[in-house]
C-alpha cells in the first residue's frame, strides 16, 4: 500500500505527494463504508490541506532527509528491534480481533445502544434527514463545542509560536520578489473563474448539511481551500489585503462565541445548555434553527482558523526566503 | 468467517507502519507523516465498526430502511478536523525547532542539546 | 427511448473505459515525462467527459444531473489547466523533452 | 456495465500509483497524483450509482476541487523551494 512507500522514501517531497494519494485512498475507503460525511472531510483535509501545510513546512526546513549519521550497525540493530516490536504488537492486536464481531454484522454490540435511538428517533425529534448532522449538532452538542474549542486553541497556538509580524502590513515597496506564479497566466484566469465557484459551493455545503452530506466542518475547510488557492496564486500580501488577519482572528473567536451563546440562550429560555427545542415555539423548528446557527459558528471558526494557520505558515516561509 | 475480519487487519497493518515511522524515522516531519498514517488507521477502524452489511449512508430517505451507525461518523468527522489543527500546531513547533537548532533531525538535535 | 439512452450511455462507458485504460498504460510505459503527460492529459479530459455524460444519461432529470454537469464543468476547466501548469513548470525546471534529433544520435 | 467501469478505474488507479512510486522525477509524481485524483472523482461518481444512492456527488465535486488546489499548491511550493535552492548555491 501507499503507506509502505511513504515510509521508505527519503525524499520528503515525494513522501508528501504520496500522503496526498493516501488521503484520497482512505477517503474512497470511507465512501465504500457508507461514511459520506467523513469521506467529505477526509477528502478536503487529508488530500488537500494536510499536504499543503506539509509542503509549506518543507519549504522552510529543506527537502531532503539526511542519511543516518550514526554507525550503520547500531541503526540496523535499532531497526530490527523496532520491526520486531511492531510485529509483536501488530500480531497481538490482530489476535485481539478474533474476538470481535464480524465486519458489518448488524448484531454487533456497537450497533445496539444509542445508535438505534439515533437512527429511529432523530427524523422525528430533530426533523432533518442527515443523521450525522443531527447527532453532531444536537445530541452531542457538548462534544462538538469542545472540538471547536480545540481547533480555536490550536490556531491560536500556531499564531503564538510564530509571534511574527503577520498582523503588521509590510510595506510593499521593500522589494517586489519575483512572483513565482506570474508567468502562469492561464492558471490565474481559470482560478479567477473557479474561486467564486468554490466559495459558493462552500456555502451550499454549509447550509445544505442538514439534507445531504456536509455541514460546518466541511464547509469551513472548503472555504479555507478557496482562499488558500487565492493566496497561492496572488501572493500572501495580496491575500492579506483581501482578508485582514486581524479580522480573521476576530472571526475565529466569533464562531466559538456564536456556538456558546446559542447554548446560553437556550438555557436562558428555559431548556438545558445547548437544548435547541426551546428556541422556537415548535421544538422541531427550534432544533432546525439551533443546528443552523451552530453549524454556522463551526463553519466560521474552522474557515478562519485554517486560513490563519495557512497564513502564518506561508508568512514564515516567505520571511525566511527574504532573509536568505 | 475467517475473512470477515480482514478490514481490521488492514487497519492494524497501517497502524504498525505509522508506529514504525514515528519510532524509527529520525526526521521530525517524517515522524509527523507517520503520526498522520496512524491517525487515519484509527479513523478507518472506527468507521469499520460502524458499518452494517446492506446498510446505506445515514441520511434519511424514504427508500432505505437500514443505515450505518452515525455515531462513529460524527466522532471521526470532528476528529479529522481536530487532527489537522493539532498537526498544524506540531508543524509549527517543527518550524520553531528548525529555527532554534538549524535541524529537524532527531539525532542531531540530541547532539546539540544533550538535556532533551 | 429508455433503451436508447441506456445504449448510448453504455457506448460512452465503453469508450471512456478504453480511453482511461490507454491513458493508464501510457503513463506506465512511455519513456519520459512529456510523453507520459501527453498520454495522461489527453485521454483524461475526454474519458472523464465521456463517463460523466454516460452517467448523466442514466441519471435522469434532477439535482443529480445538475451536479454531474457541475463536475463535468469543473473537470473541463481544471484538468487542462493543471496539465498546462505542470508541463510549463516541468519545462522551466531541469526536465527536457526527448527531441527527435537527440534521440537518433 | 458500471461494475466493469469501476474495475477499469481501479486498474488505472493502480497504474497511476505505480508511476507515483517509480516516478523518476517529481513531475512524474505530480502527474500521477493528478491522474489518480481525477480517477477517484470518477470512481466516486460511479460508486454512487452502483450503490443506488447518487445523491452524494458532492463528494466527487469536492475531490475535483481539492485535486486541482493541491496540484497548484504542489507546483507553487516546488518552484518555490527550487528557486530557493538555486539561490542558496553560491
Amino acid at each position: 500500500m501507499t503507506a509502505i512507500a511513504i515510509a521508505r522514501t527519503t525524499d520528503l517531497f515525494a513522501a508528501v505527494m504520496l500522503s496526498g494519494i493516501y488521503g484520497l485512498v482512505s477517503a474512497s475507503f470511507f465512501v465504500a463504508l457508507d461514511a459520506v460525511d467523513v469521506a467529505f472531510t477526509e477528502a478536503a483535509v487529508g488530500a488537500g490541506i494536510f499536504p499543503l501545510l506539509m509542503l509549506v513546512v518543507l519549504g522552510v526546513t529543506g527537502r531532503y532527509e539526511k542519511t543516518a549519521l550514526k554507525p550503520q550497525k547500531a541503526a540496523l540493530m535499532k531497526k530490527v528491534a523496532v520491526v520486531i516490536t511492531m510485529v509483536i504488537t501488530g500480531g497481538l492486536l490482530i489476535l485481539g480481533t478474533m474476538d470481535m464481531p464480524a465486519f458489518g454484522d448488524p448484531e454487533a454490540p456497537a450497533q445496539q445502544h444509542v445508535n438505534i435511538r439515533y437512527i429511529e428517533q432523530s427524523p422525528e425529534e430533530i426533523g432533518i434527514p442527515n443523521m450525522v448532522t443531527s447527532v453532531l449538532a444536537s445530541y452531542r452538542g457538548y462534544d462538538t463545542l469542545g472540538e471547536v474549542l480545540v481547533i480555536f486553541t490550536a490556531a491560536m497556538g500556531v499564531l503564538a509560536l510564530f509571534s511574527s509580524q503577520l498582523f503588521v502590513t509590510r510595506k510593499l515597496s521593500v522589494k517586489i520578489k519575483k512572483d513565482d506564479m506570474h508567468d502562469h497566466n492561464v492558471l490565474r484566469i481559470v482560478s479567477k473563474i473557479l474561486i467564486p465557484l468554490i466559495l459558493l459551493f462552500a456555502f451550499y455545503v454549509q447550509f445544505h448539511g442538514e439534507y445531504g452530506p456536509g455541514g460546518g466542518f466541511q464547509a469551513g475547510v472548503i472555504f479555507a481551500a478557496g482562499i488558500i488557492l487565492y493566496t497561492m496564486l496572488y501572493g500572501l500580501d495580496k491575500a492579506r489585503q483581501v482578508i485582514k488577519p486581524g479580522v480573521l482572528r476576530v472571526l475565529c473567536a466569533l464562531g466559538v462565541f456564536i456556538y456558546g451563546c446559542t447554548g446560553v440562550v437556550s438555557m436562558l429560555s428555559g431548556g438545558n445548555f445547548l437544548d435547541y427545542s426551546v428556541l422556537a415555539s415548535d421544538p422541531i423548528i427550534g432544533q432546525h434553527l439551533g443546528i443552523l446557527v451552530i453549524e454556522l459558528g463551526v463553519g466560521i471558526t474552522i474557515a478562519a482558523g485554517m486560513i490563519l494557520i495557512f497564513f502564518a505558515f506561508s508568512h514564515q516561509a516567505e520571511s525566511q526566503l527574504g532573509e536568505e | 468467517m475467517f475473512f470477515d475480519l480482514y478490514n481490521y487487519w488492514i487497519v492494524f497493518v497501517l497502524m504498525m507502519i505509522g508506529l514504525y515511522m514515528v519510532i524509527n524515522q529520525s526526521n521530525l516531519i517524517k515522524k509527523l507523516i507517520g503520526l498522520n498514517i496512524f491517525q487515519t488507521s484509527v479513523f478507518i477502524f472506527y468507521i469499520s465498526v460502524g458499518k452494517v452489511n446492506g446498510g446505506s449512508a445515514p441520511i434519511f430517505s424514504s427508500t432505505e430502511t437500514l443505515y450505518s451507525n452515525p455515531l462513529p461518523h460524527v466522532l471521526i468527522l470532528t476528529a479529522i478536523v481536530v487532527g489537522i489543527a493539532t498537526m498544524a500546531l506540531a508543524l509549527a513547533l517543527v518550524v520553531r525547532i528548525k529555527k532554534a537548532y538549524g535541524t529537524v533531525e532527531d539525532s542531531e538535535l540530541q547532539e546539540k542539546d544533550p538535556k532533551c | 427511448m429508455e433503451l436508447l439512452l441506456d445504449l448510448i450511455s453504455a457506448v460512452c462507458f465503453i469508450l471512456g473505459a478504453l480511453l482511461i485504460l490507454s491513458g493508464g498504460v501510457g503513463i506506465l510505459r512511455f519513456p519520459d515525462f512529456f510523453t507520459r503527460m501527453h498520454a495522461a492529459g489527453i485521454t483524461e479530459t475526454l474519458a472523464t467527459s465521456l463517463i460523466l455524460i454516460g452517467l448523466m444519461l442514466i441519471a435522469g432529470w434532477g439535482l443529480v444531473l445538475f451536479k454531474l454537469v457541475l463536475i463535468l464543468l469543473f473537470i473541463l476547466l481544471t484538468s487542462p489547466t493543471a496539465s498546462h501548469a505542470l508541463a510549463k513548470s516541468a519545462l522551466h525546471g531541469k526536465l527536457k523533452p526527448i527531441l527527435h534529433n537527440e534521440h537518433s544520435k | 456495465m458500471l461494475i466493469m467501469l469501476a474495475v477499469v478505474l481501479l486498474t488505472v488507479m493502480v497504474m497511476a500509483l505505480a508511476r507515483a512510486l517509480l516516478g523518476p522525477s517529481i513531475y512524474d509524481r505530480i502527474l500521477a497524483v493528478n491522474l489518480f485524483g481525477t480517477k477517484t472523482v470518477l470512481l466516486i461518481a460511479v460508486m454512487g450509482f452502483l450503490f443506488g444512492r447518487p445523491d452524494f456527488l458532492d463528494i466527487a465535486l469536492v475531490y475535483a476541487l481539492i485535486n486541482f488546489i493541491s496540484i497548484i499548491g504542489v507546483l507553487r511550493y516546488f518552484e518555490y523551494s527550487d528557486s530557493k535552492r538555486i539561490e542558496g548555491e553560491p
